[in-house]
């Protein structure tokens, strides 16, 4: 596999790795920018897979969704980081640990 | 006309209560008023043997099924009456005044409706939905104006009865979908004939029946789903225990002699004898756990569960006799319970107390409500003359051929029950007069305005008694197509 | 032309326009841009119940398709976007009451979101719909960014959302993939014949993670009770109807009559729909009762009703996906009202904590009727139109030979009444809340309650109108159909 | 016309105790003579019907229906055979004389319009039965003479064991009826009918034995039961709490002997068995026996009266056993006649004495109260059966069928002997030697409303004797007359006197103490101790595992779980949103999971 | 060449990727988003997509990650201060991802096309700004639109949600 051809199966795995990492930051990190960050890199490993696909599927509209994937990510971001500092302003804090008052 | 009109003059006097008249004499003007389009109906059904309202059913599926059809013959005959008559006298026995009265009424009267309007229904769905009309009244007035444990009474009833009546959804849904799909239909005249034609297989029959069974058996208080009856009776208040216990609860019967007998009879015969042990389980367990009761209302409760194992042996007999004892001991007991739950709120609310230690002595006091009280204790151990014991007899003769053992524990439950109930005259009525009795205020029926509405349920018990034919001759051609396989 | 008046453009151009006027108009006016909301969102409504209004431009055809389904639903989101306006303008922003024109006009773009959402044919469309969506809610859930609640419930459904989104943009990216293609019907066609393709199931699973946390089904649901109690009630009235409905009628366009919705692909995926829609159903319904803030019960609540829903669905065919229609218009009917109330209730008392229920039914008997009313709606009491959707799912499941599906459903509709009759026995049976607010409802709740609660009667009581709601919305199935040919 | 007779003389008193119910309750004036009419009324019509002089068939009256369904025929439809027109005269004869004296016993208490409509309810009732010419008629008339007997018994509320007392005889007697009613429908469903007419017939054509005997047991339990008979005799003696008049009429002279009546009527029936009538004719001998020994240690006048009633009833129902209902019969009759006589005699006694009933407390009465003294003496002669006197004939006729069963014979023939010794004892401790008590001493005579119905009783007492009953019945044994039976059961109750004089003549206290006899057998604590006890046992096993079991456990069991289990789901939604991804995240990859290993598989 | 290519780019893509979620500096996280990104538009030329690519750099690289830096100043987020690793949390997401990545060659084996091997040029389908311009504006022109109202949303959102001093 190492010396074999690059197929389309490497870039599904990468994708996939990628969005591992991106659930693991999810799941692990106290700061919610790096949660977003992490979301972030979800939304990559999609766009990873789907650029892949475009290629060796031979059709250009995974490559349109890829546009669609990044602009939403950009509004995401925007409304994420507005929410924080909101967030901030009020509580002085971003770490998830303290948005706990809603619960059970 | 006459059949929709019995369910809009009932809805009209909670419009207008609701909007600020007065509540008690509306509700019971209402009440009175609705037996003229139970006259008309009744001569209806007599000239015709059935009358009906509504569009006519048509076999073939529709976009939905259910069509609201009402719908009155022999056999709902005697239930509308008994609807009719013990709203009457519970509305007339219900307390003017009592705390929040407009929603006191609005339920009472939406109980009757329920009631009403499941026992003139032809349509399964609606006939369903009729019933769980009076279910939320029913929480509302045991929660509300109950007494003792009023909210785990309320709670218990409530889900308990909602689970009944999903079993039994389960089993009318099961009995839809089982015919073939070009002869479905939910109107019972339809599916009667359906299910005549080409009966259901043995094995959904079984499923079916036993759905049913535990369905309406909730809703009747079958032992072992019996346990929401006598502590929700005797924390309701009396009225509406007397409308639950009196009228609402011969639905189950009601469904189970109109639908689960005819629908699936193989079925229904294959689980006869573990409805045969149930109901051995009703007469013996409840009757001895009467036995045991302090508390007038808890008896009451027992026992009035208690005498639906009677009436189970005439369901399951498979005789016209049976049958036709059958209808007549659930108008019977239907006017005793009711009866007696009126008796034992007069009481409870001139002494503030059902337990039958604190009183004694009260036949001195109170000689009149002392008579009614002999009267609802009388009817409920079967004495001669009130409509239980034609009921039983006829039972008991229906049922001898193919189910003595059966016969023999109904009859010691007769005698049980009249352990129950001597026992309970005794202690109320016998004896030195207790401080609760001879305490100040505490005062004899007073005159005709609230000696009526007993006097009208005594009269009734004991036309009925006199006269079985009013009940069972008007459906016995009923009964006998129902069994006619 | 006309065919540009769509809804979505409507909508989005009412947004805009509300927020210029907001933004540029004299005070005179801008002290109107509630009415202004309030009429351009009823505006919208009407002109799409209008026959011509629903056809769709020529050249979107591709991503969106103009069906019975998307011409049922749009209306219904657009009833949503009125009441939710209608409680913006009602709803207390405190110290952000300057932005209340933004709270208004906001609405109309997540309406827009979902109004294209019901009619998209390609996931891609799908995507950017539901971002749009999304998007929208998490800024309205935020909105209120006073109150520290408001602010965690928005940065809680960022998060899941974002998670949510990540899992459907890697299952629209495996579908790519695997097939080629995201539109529904040729995903029927690339499947059709063939075996299952592991690239285009794992991609269904990814998808349905991700419409599984729109619906809040188990155990997608987490966000749900929180962001429901956090948000200001409209919007939480938003994600509880109109958002919730969009994912349900995703997931019956993707599994119940397109993308996924093959005879072959059922082995697969109906055992997951029942398995989620049976841990959605108990866990909402068990987790609802102890609960004792009333949006947080709401939100228990929905996931209990959209279990059922799933559950509908998981039993494939036609039936599922008619009930989950008539369903979700019943789920509208009963909940909206119950929602509004809420809100004038904050709007009273300042939280929506069940105690301030406590004797309401006394001081405002008209529109806690209504209220009780629509509550046994939820509760799927007969005769309120909660209850003949209910009988859909359960008839359905029977159809289907669904045996645990069915038991739990039925277990958890009686278990569901305890979550509906703890507000009504406040209402009704406790006494007086310690701080009665000096004000009482507006006049205008006491209307709509009171009308809602009839309209959720007559509709239980004729519940036709539902049905052929249901089969209108099923009207088309072109490419279905052909497949199955 | 005559052919409604029957109707008329059973429905007037019934129209008396409704009237009086619904009207004249508050007019004790009005209430009491129409009540007292409607008994004359009914005593002429039996009268008339009585010298009617129709076949032995008797007439049928016309019928009312009341349950014609599915092969059961059920209506009032009444007979009037000889064998009822007998016993009509009798029960309205004894009933009109027992109003009579009523009217004077009762002259001051505030209730007795209510009396009196009871009384007139349980001649109604008590007609019913003798009507009845089917078995359910007869069945619900049985059941209404059982409320009767209640409601008189319990006639004064306040005495807590009047009302016990009531309780004990009603439920006894639903006892006895719970055979009763399952033998009817053994009869019907072996014989196919329920009517007396066709029994004889349709029982000639045969039946399975064991089939027939468990009928005939089932309805000789009805029997037990009303006629107070071995083991369900207990509630008899409890009864006295009623009123004396009551004592009189119901518990001596008609309702307990209705029990005989009805064995009399569905003797083709117990015919068919001779395990039956054997069962009978050993309870009737040993009923004879032992009541007249318990009677020996009582020491309430009444009560004595009341064991020495089940000891005359047990003769009857011997001789239904021995399948001679024409001795039996007039036995009745005779029995009616003299035991209402001693009664009222014992209720004159206790009138006077100021309700005192017990004997060692009166005393010296033969002075103060001389005529009840006599007629105490003629009625304890016709009950010792000595000749002329009435009881000598109807019983020498019993005696004289058990000439060869000596072990019927030995028990009947020692009740006499006893009987003998208990009446010498009541009355040489009642009336003779001096004042026990206070009230004894003042006793004095009532007023004529009870002197008049004990001398018509004492004159029908002496002269019972020459009625011609067992041809009037058409039921005259056959079997031979055996002197040595009349003879020495003669002797044996003459010898029953000299004892009982040698130790009572002027006790001041009971020589004699046996404390089973006193205890009468220990019958009642069995009952109570063990039935009753067990029956409650298990009445209270019942109620807990109702209260504990069903409805705390399983009912409130399941509420709880439902709410700790909402609890526990709570638990999860802990507000960190992480924990939230994680479920997500574990839900995606367990469906995805789960998608791939299925196809994969 | 291809495989040079990809498995260098893969690497360093994950390990960058993995510098987010596991250094402590929000900076050094944003500028390690912002090497994973230029890795990934780096794996897009290898696929071809060179406009892509361009976009990736300018929009995430340039303008996402500037708004990241920004929000990290403007918040003045401190490095996330050092505490006990949860190791159960740890050891909970390592076990379950290394299930997954056990899983990924099998499952990416079950591709019906995931064999087809990468050759530069081989296929002359590649897609640049023209033709995506041309579709995004023809086929896809509703759903341009939409994200345009996204965007707008979004602007006023941001607007309204950070007003400084509200209500005043």
């Amino acid at each position: 596999m190492m010396l074999g051809e690059i197929t389309l199966g490497h870039y599904l795995a990468l994708s996939t790795l990628l969005f591992l990492v991106g659930l693991a930051g999810v799941l692990l990190r106290r700061s919610l920018l790096i949660v977003m960050m992490s979301l972030e890199l979800l939304l990559n490993a999609a766009n990873l897979a789907l650029v892949a696909a475009a290629r060796f599927k031979g059709i250009p509209d995974p490559q349109v969704a890829v546009f669609f994937v990044i602009t939403v990510a950009a509004a995401e971001v925007a409304v994420g980081l507005a929410i924080l500092v909101a967030i901030f302003r009020l509580k002085k804090t971003t770490s998830a640990e303290d948005f706990a008052s809603l619960k059970f | 006309m006459c059949l929709p009109a019995m369910l809009v003059i009932p809805l009209l006097a909670v419009g207008l209560i609701a909007l600020g008249s007065r509540p008690k004499v509306t509700a019971l003007w209402a009440s009175v008023v609705n037996c003229i389009p139970g006259c008309l109906a009744s001569g209806g059904v007599l000239r015709s043997g059935e009358i009906l309202f509504g569009p006519e059913p048509i076999p073939a599926r529709e976009v939905f099924p259910a069509k609201f059809i009402l719908g009155m013959d022999g056999l709902s005959l005697s239930m509308v009456w008994l609807t009719l008559l013990v709203t009457v006298a519970a509305i007339g026995s219900a307390q003017a005044g009592i705390k929040r009265e407009k929603e006191y009424f609005i339920c009472l009267l939406l109980i009757g409706l329920g009631a009403l309007g499941a026992f003139l229904s032809v349509d399964l769905f609606y006939f369903f939905t009729f019933h769980e009309v009076a279910l939320v009244p029913t929480f509302l007035l045991v929660g509300i104006w109950g007494q003792g444990d009023r909210a785990g009474a309320a709670w218990r009833m409530t889900v308990y009865l909602m689970l009944g009546s999903m079993v039994l959804l389960m089993g009318l849904i099961g009995l839809y979908l089982s015919l073939p799909e070009t002869a479905r239909s939910l109107d019972w005249r339809v599916l009667g004939e359906t299910v005549r034609a080409n009966p259901l297989s043995p094995g959904t029959q079984r499923i079916l029946a036993a759905l049913l069974l535990i369905g309406f058996g909730t809703l009747v208080s079958l032992v072992p789903f019996h346990s929401w009856a006598p502590g929700g009776y005797a924390s309701a208040p009396a009225p509406a225990a007397m409308l639950h216990a009196g009228v609402l609860k011969k639905f189950g019967l009601y469904g189970l002699m109109r639908v689960a007998l005819p629908m699936t009879p193989d079925g229904w015969k294959e689980i006869g004898w573990i409805v045969g042990l149930l109901l051995a389980g009703n007469i013996l367990y409840l009757g001895l756990a009467a036995l045991q009761q302090r508390d007038f209302r808890w008896l009451l409760g027992f026992s009035s569960a208690m005498h639906m194992g009677t009436v189970f042996l005439g369901l399951i007999s498979g005789t016209v006799l049976g049958l036709a004892g059958a209808l007549t001991l659930m108008v019977g007991h239907g006017l005793s319970a009711a009866l007696g739950f009126a008796v034992a709120g007069e009481i409870s609310r001139r002494t503030g107390t059902s337990w039958m230690q604190d009183l004694g002595g009260l036949a001195q006091r109170a000689p009149k409500l002392w008579f009614y009280l002999m009267v609802a204790a009388m009817a409920s151990m079967g004495l001669p003359g009130l409509a239980n014991f034609a009921g039983e007899i006829m039972i008991f003769f229906g049922a001898w051929a193919a189910h003595p053992g059966l016969v023999g524990i109904a009859a010691w439950g007769v005698v049980l029950s009249a352990v129950a109930m001597l026992r309970a005259v005794r202690a109320i009525a016998f004896g030195a007069m207790s401080p609760a009795v001879s305490a100040e205020g505490v005062a004899d029926l007073q005159g005709i305005r609230e000696t009526w509405p007993l006097a009208a349920l005594s009269l009734a018990l004991l036309l009925v008694g006199i006269v079985p034919l009013v009940v069972y001759g008007p459906a016995q051609p009923v009964l006998e197509r129902l069994l006619t396989p | 032309m006309s065919a540009w008046f769509c809804p979505e453009i409507l909508l989005t151009l009412a947004g805009v326009g509300l927020i210029l006027v907001d933004t540029l108009a004299p005070e005179q006016v801008r002290r109107r841009t509630p009415l202004l909301a309030l009429l351009a969102a009823m505006g919208i409504l009407g002109w799409s119940l209008w026959p011509e209004s629903r056809t769709l431009p020529t050249s979107w055809l591709s991503l969106f398709i103009s069906d019975g389904l998307a011409a049922v639903f749009k209306p219904f989101f657009l009833f949503c976007l009125v009441a939710v306006v209608g409680m913006a303008t009602r709803y207390r922003l405190e110290a952000d009451e300057a932005v209340r024109g933004e709270f208004l006009a906001l609405p109309f773009f997540p309406t827009a979101g979902l109004c294209l959402l019901v009619s998209a044919r390609d996931f891609l469309a799908v995507f950017v719909a539901l971002e749009l969506v999304s998007i929208s809610l998490y800024l309205l859930t935020a909105f209120h960014r006073t109150k520290p609640a408001s602010l965690e419930a928005g940065i809680k459904l960022l998060v899941m959302g974002g998670l949510s989104t990540g899992f459907l943009v890697m299952g629209i990216a495996w579908l790519y993939a695997g097939a080629g293609t995201t539109e529904f019907s040729k995903l029927l066609l690339t499947q059709a014949g063939t075996g299952a393709n592991p690239a285009v199931l794992m991609a269904a699973g990814l998808i349905l993670a991700g419409i599984g946390f729109k619906v809040a089904a188990v155990p997608f649901h987490a966000w749900a009770p929180d962001v429901y109690e956090g948000s200001p009630t409209p919007v939480t009235a938003f994600l509880a109807v109109a958002s919730k409905a969009a994912g349900l009628i995703l997931l019956l366009r993707v599994f119940g009559i397109g993308a996924f919705a093959l005879e072959s692909m059922g082995e697969f995926f109906r055992p997951i729909l029942l398995t989620l829609g049976i841990a959605t159903v108990t866990l909402g319904t068990l987790a609802a009762l102890p609960q004792r803030d009333f949006k947080r019960l709401l939100a228990y609540s929905g996931i209990a009703h959209a279990g059922f829903m799933i559950l509908a669905l998981g039993t494939g065919g036609e039936g599922g996906v008619g009930t989950v229609v008539a369903y979700l218009w019943a789920y509208l009917l009963a909940s909206l009202p119950v929602l509004l109330f809420v809100n004038e209730m904050e709007r009273l008392h300042g939280s929506t904590d069940l105690r301030h229920l406590d004797g309401i039914g006394r001081r405002e008997p008209g529109p806690s009727l209504g209220f009780t009313l629509c509550l046994l709606s939820m509760a799927g009491l007969p005769p309120l139109v909660g209850f003949p959707v209910k009988l859909a799912v359960l008839a359905n499941l029977w159809n289907a030979g669904e045996r645990p599906a069915l038991v739990v459903a039925v277990i958890m509709a009686v278990a569901g009444l305890g979550i509906y009759l703890t507000p009504i026995r406040a209402m009704y049976w406790e006494r007086e809340a310690d701080a009665i607010p000096a004000r009482r409802f507006p006049p205008f709740l006491f209307w709509v309650m009171v009308m809602a609660g009839l309209l959720n009667v007559w509709l239980g009581f004729q519940p036709q109108e539902l049905v052929r709601l249901a089969e209108k919305s099923l009207s088309p199935l072109p490419v279905l159909e052909a497949i199955r040919e | 016309m005559i052919a409604y007779a029957p109707y008329l003389i059973l429905l007037l008193p019934l129209l008396a105790a409704v009237a009086i119910r619904l009207f004249l309750y508050p007019f004790p004036r009005i209430a009491v003579p129409v009540s007292v009419g409607a008994c004359l009324g009914s005593f002429l019509g039996s009268l008339m019907l009585l010298n009617a002089g129709t076949p032995a068939g008797g007439m049928a009256a016309p019928a009312v229906p009341w349950i014609e369904l599915a092969g059961l025929k059920a209506g009032f439809s009444l007979v009037a055979d000889p064998l009822a027109r007998l016993m009509t005269t009798t029960v309205t004869g004894v009933a009109l004389l027992v109003h009579i004296y009523s009217l004077g016993y009762l002259a001051k208490d505030p209730c007795r319009s209510r009396f009196f409509a009871e009384l007139s309810l349980f001649v109604f009732s008590m007609l019913g039965i003798v009507f009845a010419d089917n078995l359910i008629t007869m069945f619900i008339f049985w059941e209404l003479v059982g409320l009767s007997s209640y409601l008189l018994i319990g006639f004064w509320h306040q005495r807590p064991a009047a009302g016990a007392a009531a309780n004990k005889a009603f439920l006894v007697n639903r006892i006895g009826d719970f055979g009763f009613i399952l033998g009817i429908l053994g009869a019907w469903s072996l014989f196919g009918t329920i009517s007396f007419a066709d029994l004889p017939s349709r029982a000639a054509s045969g039946a399975p034995f064991w089939a027939a005997t468990a009928v005939g047991l089932g309805l000789l339990c009805g029997c037990l039961g009303k006629s107070a008979q071995l083991p369900l005799h207990v509630w008899l003696p409890d009864s006295m709490e009623g009123p004396t008049p009551v004592s009189s009429l119901l518990h001596a002279a008609t309702m307990v002997v209705a029990g005989v009546y009805m064995l009399i009527r569905v003797l083709p029936i117990l015919e068919l068995s001779w395990v039956t009538m054997n069962t009978i004719a050993w309870i009737g001998a040993v009923m004879t026996l032992l009541p007249a020994l318990i009677a020996c240690q009582q020491n309430d006048i009444k009560r004595i009266l009341a064991y020495s009633t089940l000891s005359e009833i047990a003769y009857m129902v011997m001789a239904v056993g021995l399948n001679i209902p024409g001795p039996g019969m007039y036995h009745l009759v005779t029995h009616a006649f003299f035991k209402c006589l001693l009664f009222l005699a014992a209720g004159s006694a206790i009138h006077g004495c100021h309700e005192e009933q017990d004997i060692w407390k009166m005393g010296g009465l033969r002075k103060r109260m001389p005529f009840t003294f006599l007629v105490t003496w003629v009625g304890t002669l016709a009950l010792a059966a000595i000749p002329p006197f009435s009881g000598f004939w109807s019983k020498d006729a019993i005696f004289a069928a058990t000439y060869d069963r000596p072990g019927l014979a030995a028990c009947s023939m020692a009740a006499g002997f006893f009987t003998s010794f208990f009446m010498l004892r009541m009355i040489l401790v009642a009336f003779g030697g001096k004042p026990r008590s206070e009230g004894a001493t003042h006793a004095h005579e009532g007023p004529p409303a009870m002197v008049v119905p004990m001398l018509c009783l004492a004159v029908l007492s002496v002269l019972g004797g020459i009625l011609p009953i067992s041809d009037f019945l058409g039921m005259k044994p056959d079997h031979p007359h055996h002197a040595w039976t009349l003879w020495l059961s003669l002797l044996l109750a003459v010898a029953g006197f000299f004892p009982a004089y040698h130790l009572y003549q002027g006790a001041m206290q009971d020589p004699l103490r046996v404390p089973i006899l006193q205890a009468k057998f220990y019958v009642d604590e069995f009952y109570q101790r063990g039935l009753v006890a067990m029956q409650d046992g298990l009445g209270r096993l019942a109620d807990a595992f109702e209260g504990w079991v069903v409805r705390g456990f399983l009912v409130r069991g399941s509420g709880v779980a439902a709410r700790v289990a909402g609890q526990g789901l709570r638990l999860v939604q802990c507000g960190q949103v992480q924990l939230y991804a994680a479920v997500f995240i574990l839900g995606a990859l367990g469906v995805v999971g789960w998608l791939l290993g299925r196809v994969s598989s | 060449m291809e495989q040079f290519f990809f498995w260098s780019l893969a690497v360093g893509l994950l390990a960058a990727a993995t510098s987010v979620v596991t250094l402590r500096n929000p900076v050094t996280n944003a500028v390690c988003l912002v090497v994973t990104l230029v890795f990934q538009a780096a794996l897009f030329i290898t696929l071809e997509a060179t406009f892509l690519a361009a976009v990736q750099v300018i929009v995430y690289a340039g303008a996402v990650m500037v708004l990241f830096l920004f929000v990290i100043m403007l918040l003045d987020v401190k490095a996330e201060a050092r505490r006990p690793i949860p190791w159960p949390k740890v050891a909970a997401v390592l076990v379950g991802a290394a299930a997954v990545v056990a899983g990924v060659p099998k499952l990416v084996a079950a591709f019906p096309a995931a064999r087809e091997p990468l050759r530069w040029s081989a296929q002359s389908s590649t897609f640049g700004a023209k033709e995506l311009g041309a579709l995004l504006f023809t086929s896809y022109a509703p759903l341009f639109l939409a994200t345009g109202v996204l965007l707008l949303v979004a602007t006023i959102g941001v607007v309204v949600l950070c007003r400084r001093d509200p209500g005043s």
